[in-house]
């Protein structure tokens, strides 16, 4: 009656998991060759420079994203707590004069402070997270408008040493980029490797288990959402670091892309299971695709067209490993 | 999900035939593109060149969105001109840039039957409609920056002519690459009135002018007037293009997201970048020879011949009619030209020398 | 039918001793079943969307009276102008979230039919054939929709995010930047013009009666049952016979079809077919749905309150430019609209719970 | 009641219970329950389906706060504001149902929120997974630590569960039923793991509804009915007969009134009915007037043979004939139409749409027939439901009430209603009876007994021995799957059916 051979069953699970993240990347080397191939300057320095720029902020908020998916929530906020804390950041720095340093601890609190008020509208509001972070995306970025009204941060007002690292780089890879994979790679332990973040998944993966389990739900819904807040804010010094230019429109319209690199990552929409790995690849997938539309003269008005074909193969994909691994699963550990 | 079939073929086709027969029906006697039945209204009225400017009028200045700076600085022009004038002034619109935003701020606005309204379009033709409604209950259009058709409005005025626009873009970035190489052109959108003007005096230009003979126009792209996507286009430009020498971006938002993305990368120096730029947006690439010469007309400026514009049309001074003379308070003397188009003047350059004596 | 006599025996002669209360007699008769009618009109009265009907009246009052030029019959023209999209659209919304669903890819969809539609203008099909190819264009992004979610099994959230990009991509793709602008004045006029001479819109007619068959279909139809029992508990429904997964893809077909029908008065309203038209409109119609009274967890909800939220909404944004208060309130003021509007039943359910408990302690201890 | 007599100077209780009271809404869950655990002895709690068991569990367990009465531990008093509290205090609970995380390894499901932690405080996945393995080894079972726990059999999924439970080394081990789902030699390593930690001085409470189980493991027993403490015993000091009887709290004559009637034409015919990994080849048939019953353990594909049977899942291979017509795979909407009602396993998943009027539940099936040219108007819909709980006499406040604020009995009177309504020629229902109070299981029973007297078919799932002994006029045990055989009215005794069910001898 015990499933004899569970062995199996576990490394063929592994591998589709693994599958993802190696068909992410096969996917991604596919196109660089393919664009490499037609333009061989997609490759050269220079243009890894940009492509890892460019990817860098997405990245960093798939990161914060993956943590609130995972627990069956969403953060549809993200590009508002962008635009707010790049604008507090940034007029913090040319108006106050504040030192350098002080602007990646500034962004994060002002995200972590946007985070709290998602976490505490869903959790103590009961809220579903849908209808809360819609409703944040639209007040934060009126505080934005607020804020900024017609004003406009530019490069000239904000400290030389702050744009020097928006755009310096460490042997080739850029400071903002560098930041990002850390980031990442530290979610990534946090989340595989401490309790709280196994509590996460536990949490997504069957909520009143979860509560029988006497995992504190509360408390990590309130870390996912304020650790989401938070590297939306960090996101927000980032880009006022790369673009220099911040007015009230920073950040419009990012959740989508940000929501299309988690679920490409693969993680499931529905909780329980993804990889800030898979999420960040995701980022770098689509951040390629839109850098190799105009090399390989693809009219860039396809670009959108091509994220949401993605969101739509990539949970179709999952929806069909799953069916198959629990047909393959019932088939096996079948009494019958 | 088991037990549904979603694709009910039989009820489907029950469901589109009599659509389809309406529509098939229709066809045989439709109305297709090219057999419009418009016309706008024309104006009828006689303008009396001697009258004074009238006081105690309102006026709304309507920009694209209210999040811009460039509409900040002429919204102060304009202000500043009402002040002088004795009106009333009222700046107020969308934080989107869209037509269908802008139509309800326009229905508000004639409502509120303000006298003169200074509108810079969205789309040239979603608004018309409602400015029809408005100009028909005495407020007079005029629009500035960006024009709608213009049979919708008494009067535009136009930052620059566009021809003088192209050919100074053109002569600027002839003068930086010695008038050979692969240039290209950093739009905003694709459907801007005003970028596309100049885009053909460009294009006309490098045909016909033969000074123009090794120069060769490769693309042109669009920014969406979005900082990130200039950055991002202009970014992709380079590498589909590794013989570029010049870009040209003719618009604010487009010259300043290249030039950073120019003045980070190694093609700083290598590729010229003109166009048309805030000196304060652009001060800091000037300097460090990213950006060796720009131009821009000053949308204060532009703004307060708006207002003066509005205020003339109002008072009966003008028209709209071509030729009508007006004066537009210290900018001077104005005449207005054909399809009631004023031209605030040749743009300014700016470069290393003289940048520093503006602050818009 | 023997149901009487079959069930006679099966009625038990004895009342057991359970030790629970005695059941309440059941209301018999005329005089207890008018009592009952009265009673529970006036809890119908305190449901959320009768009080988003009161608000929304009380709010109409005092703008007319405090808000110059908002009380004429030509701002309420405007005002029917400016909520007809955002009125139709809610109306299919409505269906799809009562049913647990959601539909995020609506205004992605106008955005794609206006767009098809200036590409079929361009290539000189008559606007009478348009049109309706336009609808069912509409009706077939729909079926995709629903096909992806119940065909495939796949969370609609996600699915919708996904149609999102990828209908406005595929505008894009077809119009570009572009915009076609040259709509006969014979229609364009249409959308625009009133009613004989009175200050209301063409549209009202046909949101009328669109609005009058969701409601009817919703509130009076087997279908309408099968809506709520479908949001309420999928697989009861199920259980109980209803073909949830075809319910919900027709609901797509026509939130599509509906979405179809706005991108053709959008586009004719506005004489301009753009790929962006009604971009961002989507959150607009989830907001007025929940405000609305619907849940977004199915099941409850009705649509009078969706249509008194669509003109709240609306007249509030109306009443705030009026009355020269800037754009940036506006969507503050939409945000904690919708917040609220899912926040004060859970908050107020919530305190009755606690003051139960407390009553109950009280009791206990007396007791 | 029967007290506590002759018992030699019990130690004080670890946990003592006294007067706890809870409701759900209208369903009063517990009214008066008592339980004191003694260390070092194990302790029987039964009752039938609905005696409030669970609940007790789930008060003890932190779940749920209690409305009145006292929670004692140690003999202070506590009340636990969460399970983490309960957890902290010593008390492991192996709830009836596993809840696992699917999406997590067998080893983490056992370890969450306590994983061994190594250096800078990560998790050592080897440590955790050594650990897990030597737990599992305790208990003579395979799971691989570190496979998702998505995909485990029922059986192991409660072995996982048991597992968990037992690494905590609590203080109280409480058990919910955790054998319904094993085979007997897992039932009987799983009771030599529990006598050791019995004998280490823990405190055990073990729920059954197998008395071979109860007295081959406890010392004492606990009876509850109705929400309230019934009695308490050594077990030696009574019989099984007194237990049932207290359980029951009637003559089972009075409870099981089932008529006889002469069985007419096979109006159910099954044929071959198989779903992948779920059932196999079940063939059998129900006449006019006759009650037949499915009986077998937990997961032994019961329900997904009736499922199939009414078409909520599609059957890969099987014929399903209703009065001789075949009717279509996985359409529930055929299956109505020839005649076929299923009153659901779940009540509250599959039943009723909790948030929706009692009347809205009670004639959702028949939306179609109540409308008049394709509308719902008038009062047609009132009516029906109004006259439907009358001839079930449910008990209800308004018509307009959320169903869910009935009690449970009355919620599946509400069920039954809505299924009798369309006038059913084939009536299955799975587990009828569950969850309910004794007084509406006597009413269901008669209901039932009184519809197969009036020509209605009946098929019976039920988990409830005494049900299936005093309802059936046939009984077909499934084991693992397939009909493992079929025992007449006479034949069905307590010892053939679980014989068949578990196809061996039952665990001693």
């Amino acid at each position: 009656m015990t499933t004899v051979d569970s062995r199996t069953g576990s490394t063929w699970l592994d591998l589709v998991l693994r599958f993802r993240a190696l068909g992410l990347i096969v996917a991604l080397v596919a196109l660089v060759g393919v664009t490499t191939a037609l333009n061989p300057r997609f490759l050269s320095g220079q243009s890894v420079r940009d492509l890892l720029f460019a990817a860098a902020v997405t990245l960093l908020l798939a990161c914060g994203m993956t943590v609130v998916v995972l627990t069956r929530g969403i953060d549809l906020s993200v590009g508002s707590v962008l635009g707010l804390s790049a604008y507090v950041t940034g007029s913090a720095l040319s108006a106050t004069g504040m030192p350098t340093v002080f602007a990646l601890p500034l962004g994060l609190a002002v995200g972590a402070a946007c985070g709290t008020l998602n976490g505490a509208i869903i959790h103590f509001g009961r809220v579903p997270p849908l209808v809360a972070t819609l409703g944040t995306l639209y007040v934060l970025r009126g505080v934005v408008y607020f804020a900024a009204g017609g004003s406009r941060i530019n490069a000239s007002d904000l400290p030389p040493g702050f744009l020097d690292f928006g755009s310096g780089d460490v042997l080739g890879v850029p400071y903002l980029f560098a930041v990002s994979v850390l980031v990442l790679a530290a979610v990534g332990v946090f989340l595989g490797r401490y309790r709280a973040g196994r509590d996460l998944y536990a949490l997504g993966s069957n909520p009143e288990a979860a509560r029988l389990a006497g995992v504190p739900a509360g408390r990590r819904l309130m870390t996912a959402y304020v650790l989401s807040g938070a590297l939306a804010g960090l996101g927000g010094v980032l880009y006022a670091a790369r673009f220099g230019t911040v007015d009230a429109s920073a950040g419009y319209g990012m959740e989508l892309d940000v929501v299309a690199a988690v679920v490409v990552g693969g993680v499931a929409i529905f909780g329980g299971s993804g990889t800030t790995l898979g999420a960040g690849l995701g980022a770098l997938l689509l951040t390629v695709i839109d850098n190799a539309l105009p090399v390989l003269r693809i009219d860039q008005f396809w670009q959108q067209a091509i994220v949401g074909a993605l969101i739509l193969a990539a949970i179709a994909l999952d929806r069909l490993v799953s069916v198959r691994a629990a047909r393959a699963l019932r088939r096996k550990g079948s009494h019958v | 999900m088991k037990g549904s079939k979603p694709m009910n073929r039989r009820r489907l086709t029950l469901l589109t035939t009599p659509v389809l027969a309406a529509a098939m029906l229709a066809a045989c006697g439709g109305t297709t593109q090219g057999e419009d039945d418009g016309g706008g209204p024309a104006g009828g009225a006689s303008a009396d060149p001697n009258a004074d400017f009238e006081t105690g009028l309102t006026y709304a200045m309507l920009p694209k969105s209210v999040n811009n700076p460039y509409f900040e600085a002429s919204s102060a022009g304009a202000e500043a001109a009402v002040n002088a004038l004795g009106g009333e002034f009222e700046y107020t619109g969308p934080s989107d840039a869209s037509a269908s935003s802008q139509v309800s701020y326009i229905d508000t606005l004639s409502q509120q039957a303000t006298d003169v309204l200074l509108l810079s379009a969205n789309d040239p033709n979603a608004l018309c409609s409602s400015l029809e409604q408005a100009r028909a209950g005495g407020t007079v259009v005029v629009t500035f920056d960006s024009d709608v058709d213009p049979a919708c409005r008494d009067l535009f005025v136009s930052q620059v002519d566009s021809a003088e626009v192209g050919l100074a873009l053109l002569e600027m970035a002839a003068e930086q690459i010695d008038a050979t190489g692969e240039i290209a052109i950093l739009s905003a959108t694709a459907n801007a009135t005003n970028q596309n003007a100049w885009i053909d005096v460009m294009e006309a230009e490098l045909e016909s002018n033969t000074s123009y003979a090794d120069m060769e126009l490769v693309d042109v792209v669009y920014g969406d007037d979005e900082d990130e996507k200039s950055f991002s286009e202009t970014q992709g430009l380079l590498q589909a293009h590794p013989d570029l020498k010049a870009i040209i971006s003719p618009t604010t938002v487009g010259i300043a997201a290249a030039a950073r993305y120019l003045s980070g990368s190694e093609y700083k120096g290598q590729v010229a970048l003109t166009g048309l730029g805030t000196p304060n947006q652009m001060r800091e690439f000037v300097q460090d020879g990213t950006v060796t010469e720009f131009a821009l007309w000053d949308p204060t400026a532009l703004g307060e011949l708006a207002a003066y514009t509005g205020a003339a049309a109002a008072s009966g001074i003008i028209t709209g009619a071509e030729g009508e003379v007006f004066t537009a308070g210290d900018l001077g003397e104005y005449t207005v030209g054909a399809d009631g188009v004023v031209t605030l003047g040749p743009p300014t350059r700016f470069n290393a020398d003289n940048i520093d004596d503006f602050d818009f | 039918m023997s149901d009487d006599a079959r069930l006679g025996e099966a009625r038990p002669s004895e009342r057991e001793s359970t030790g629970k209360p005695p059941a309440r007699a059941l209301p018999a008769g005329p005089a207890g079943d008018a009592g009952l009618r009265l009673r529970e009109a006036a809890r119908a009265l305190a449901t959320w969307d009768f009080g988003v009907v009161a608000v929304t009246v009380g709010f109409l009052v005092v703008a007319s009276m405090t808000v110059e030029h908002f009380g004429t019959a030509r701002n309420a023209g405007y005002i029917i102008l400016d909520l007809a999209p955002i009125l139709l659209l809610a109306l299919t919304m409505t269906l799809i979230v009562t049913t647990g669903e959601i539909d995020l890819s609506v205004a992605s969809t106008v955005g794609l039919t206006s767009a098809a539609m200036g590409v079929m203008w361009n290539g000189g099909m008559a606007l009478e054939t348009i049109m309706p190819v336009a609808v069912l264009l509409g009706a077939a992004l729909g079926a995709v929709n629903g096909l992806f979610v119940t065909g495939f099994g796949l969370p609609s959230l996600a699915v919708t995010i996904g149609t999102l990009a990828l209908y406005r991509g595929l505008a894009y793709v077809l119009l570009g930047d572009t915009a076609v602008a040259d709509w006969p004045r014979l229609f364009t006029g249409w959308t625009l013009g009133r009613i004989g001479d009175s200050a209301i819109p063409n549209v009202l007619v046909p949101m009328a009666v669109l609005a009058v068959i969701c409601g009817v279909l919703l509130h009076a139809t087997p279908v309408g049952r099968s809506i709520y029992a479908a949001g309420a508990n999928p697989i009861a429904a199920s259980y109980a016979g209803i073909a949830v997964g075809r319910l919900k893809f027709w609901l797509y077909v026509a939130s599509g079809a509906m979405a179809g029908l706005v991108g053709v008065l959008w586009t004719l309203r506005y004489s301009s077919a753009r790929a962006d038209n009604a971009a961002g409109l989507e959150l607009t119609v989830i907001a007025v749905v929940l405000l609305g009274g619907v849940s977004i967890f199915g099941g409850k909800g009705a649509l009078p309150g969706v249509l008194a939220a669509v003109v709240l909404l609306v007249s509030v944004q109306n009443a705030l430019r009026l009355a020269h208060v800037s754009t940036e309130a506006l969507t503050v003021v939409t945000g904690s609209l919708l917040i609220v509007a899912v926040l004060a039943p859970n908050a107020l359910g919530a305190l009755r719970t606690a003051l139960r408990r407390r009553r109950t302690t009280a009791t206990g201890r007396t007791a | 009641m029967s007290a506590l007599a002759r018992d030699p100077d019990p130690p004080p209780p670890v946990v003592s219970l006294t007067g706890v009271a809870k409701s759900f809404g209208a369903v009063r869950a517990l009214r008066d329950a008592k339980l004191d655990l003694h260390a070092g002895e194990a302790h029987a709690l039964v009752g039938e389906n609905g005696a409030g068991k669970s609940t007790l569990i789930k008060v003890l367990a932190g779940v749920h706060r209690p409305d009145a009465g006292t929670v004692e531990l140690d003999g202070r008093p506590v009340a636990f504001a969460d399970t983490a509290a309960a957890i902290d205090a010593g008390i492991a609970v192996i709830y009836q149902e596993p809840a696992l995380f699917g999406d997590l390894t067998v080893a983490e499901n056992l370890f969450i929120g306590r994983q061994p932690k190594g250096r800078f405080g990560l998790i050592d996945r080897a440590v955790m997974n050594r650990e897990a393995a030597a737990l599992f080894a305790r208990l003579g079972v395979h799971v691989d630590p570190d496979r998702p726990a998505k995909g485990l059999s029922i059986a192991d999924q409660q072995l996982v569960e048991i597992a968990k439970a037992l690494s905590r080394r609590a203080r109280v081990l409480v058990m919910d039923e955790p054998t319904a789902a094993l085979s007997g030699v897992e039932v009987e390593r799983l009771f030599g793991v529990v006598r050791s930690l019995r004998e280490d001085g823990a405190a055990v409470l073990f729920i059954s509804h197998r008395f071979d189980e109860v007295e081959a493991l406890c010392q004492r027993v606990t009876v509850m009915r109705d929400g309230a403490h019934v009695s308490t015993d050594l077990l030696a000091d009574v019989t099984v007969e007194e237990l049932v009887r207290r359980m029951v709290g009637r003559e089972l004559g009075a409870m099981f009134p089932k008529q006889v009637v002469e069985p007419g034409p096979v109006v159910l015919e099954v044929e071959g009915l198989t779903r992948e990994g779920l059932c196999r080849d079940v063939s059998f048939t129900v006449r006019a007037g006759e009650i037949v019953a499915l009986a077998g353990l937990v997961g032994a594909g019961r329900s997904e043979v009736v499922q199939a049977v009414f078409g909520i899942e599609a059957r890969d291979a099987g014929q399903v004939r209703v009065g001789g017509r075949g009717l279509p795979s996985g359409n529930p909407r055929a299956a109505m139409r020839a005649g076929v009602a299923l009153v659901p396993e779940d009540r509250r998943g599959q039943g009723l749409l909790l948030d929706l009027s009692i009347m809205r539940n009670a004639t959702i099936t028949r939306r179609n027939r109540l409308s008049r040219f394709g509308f719902l108007v008038g009062g047609a819909e009132r009516r029906a439901a109004r006259d439907w709980s009358a001839r079930l006499n449910v008990k209800y406040g308004r018509l307009q009430d959320p169903a869910g604020t009935l009690s449970g009995g009355n919620q599946q009177k509400v069920v039954l209603a809505k299924w009798l309504a369309t006038d059913p020629k084939v009536l299955v229902v799975d587990e009828p009876t569950r969850g309910i109070d004794v007084g509406t299981k006597a009413e269901v029973h008669r209901l039932l007994s009184a519809l197969a007297a009036d020509g209605v078919a009946v098929l019976m799932v039920s988990s409830e021995l005494l049900e299936v002994l005093g309802m059936a006029d046939r009984v077909l045990v499934m084991r693992e799957g397939r009909i493992a055989g079929e025992l007449g009215r006479a034949e069905a005794t307590e010892e053939a059916v679980m014989r068949l069910a578990t196809g061996q001898e039952a665990a001693a």
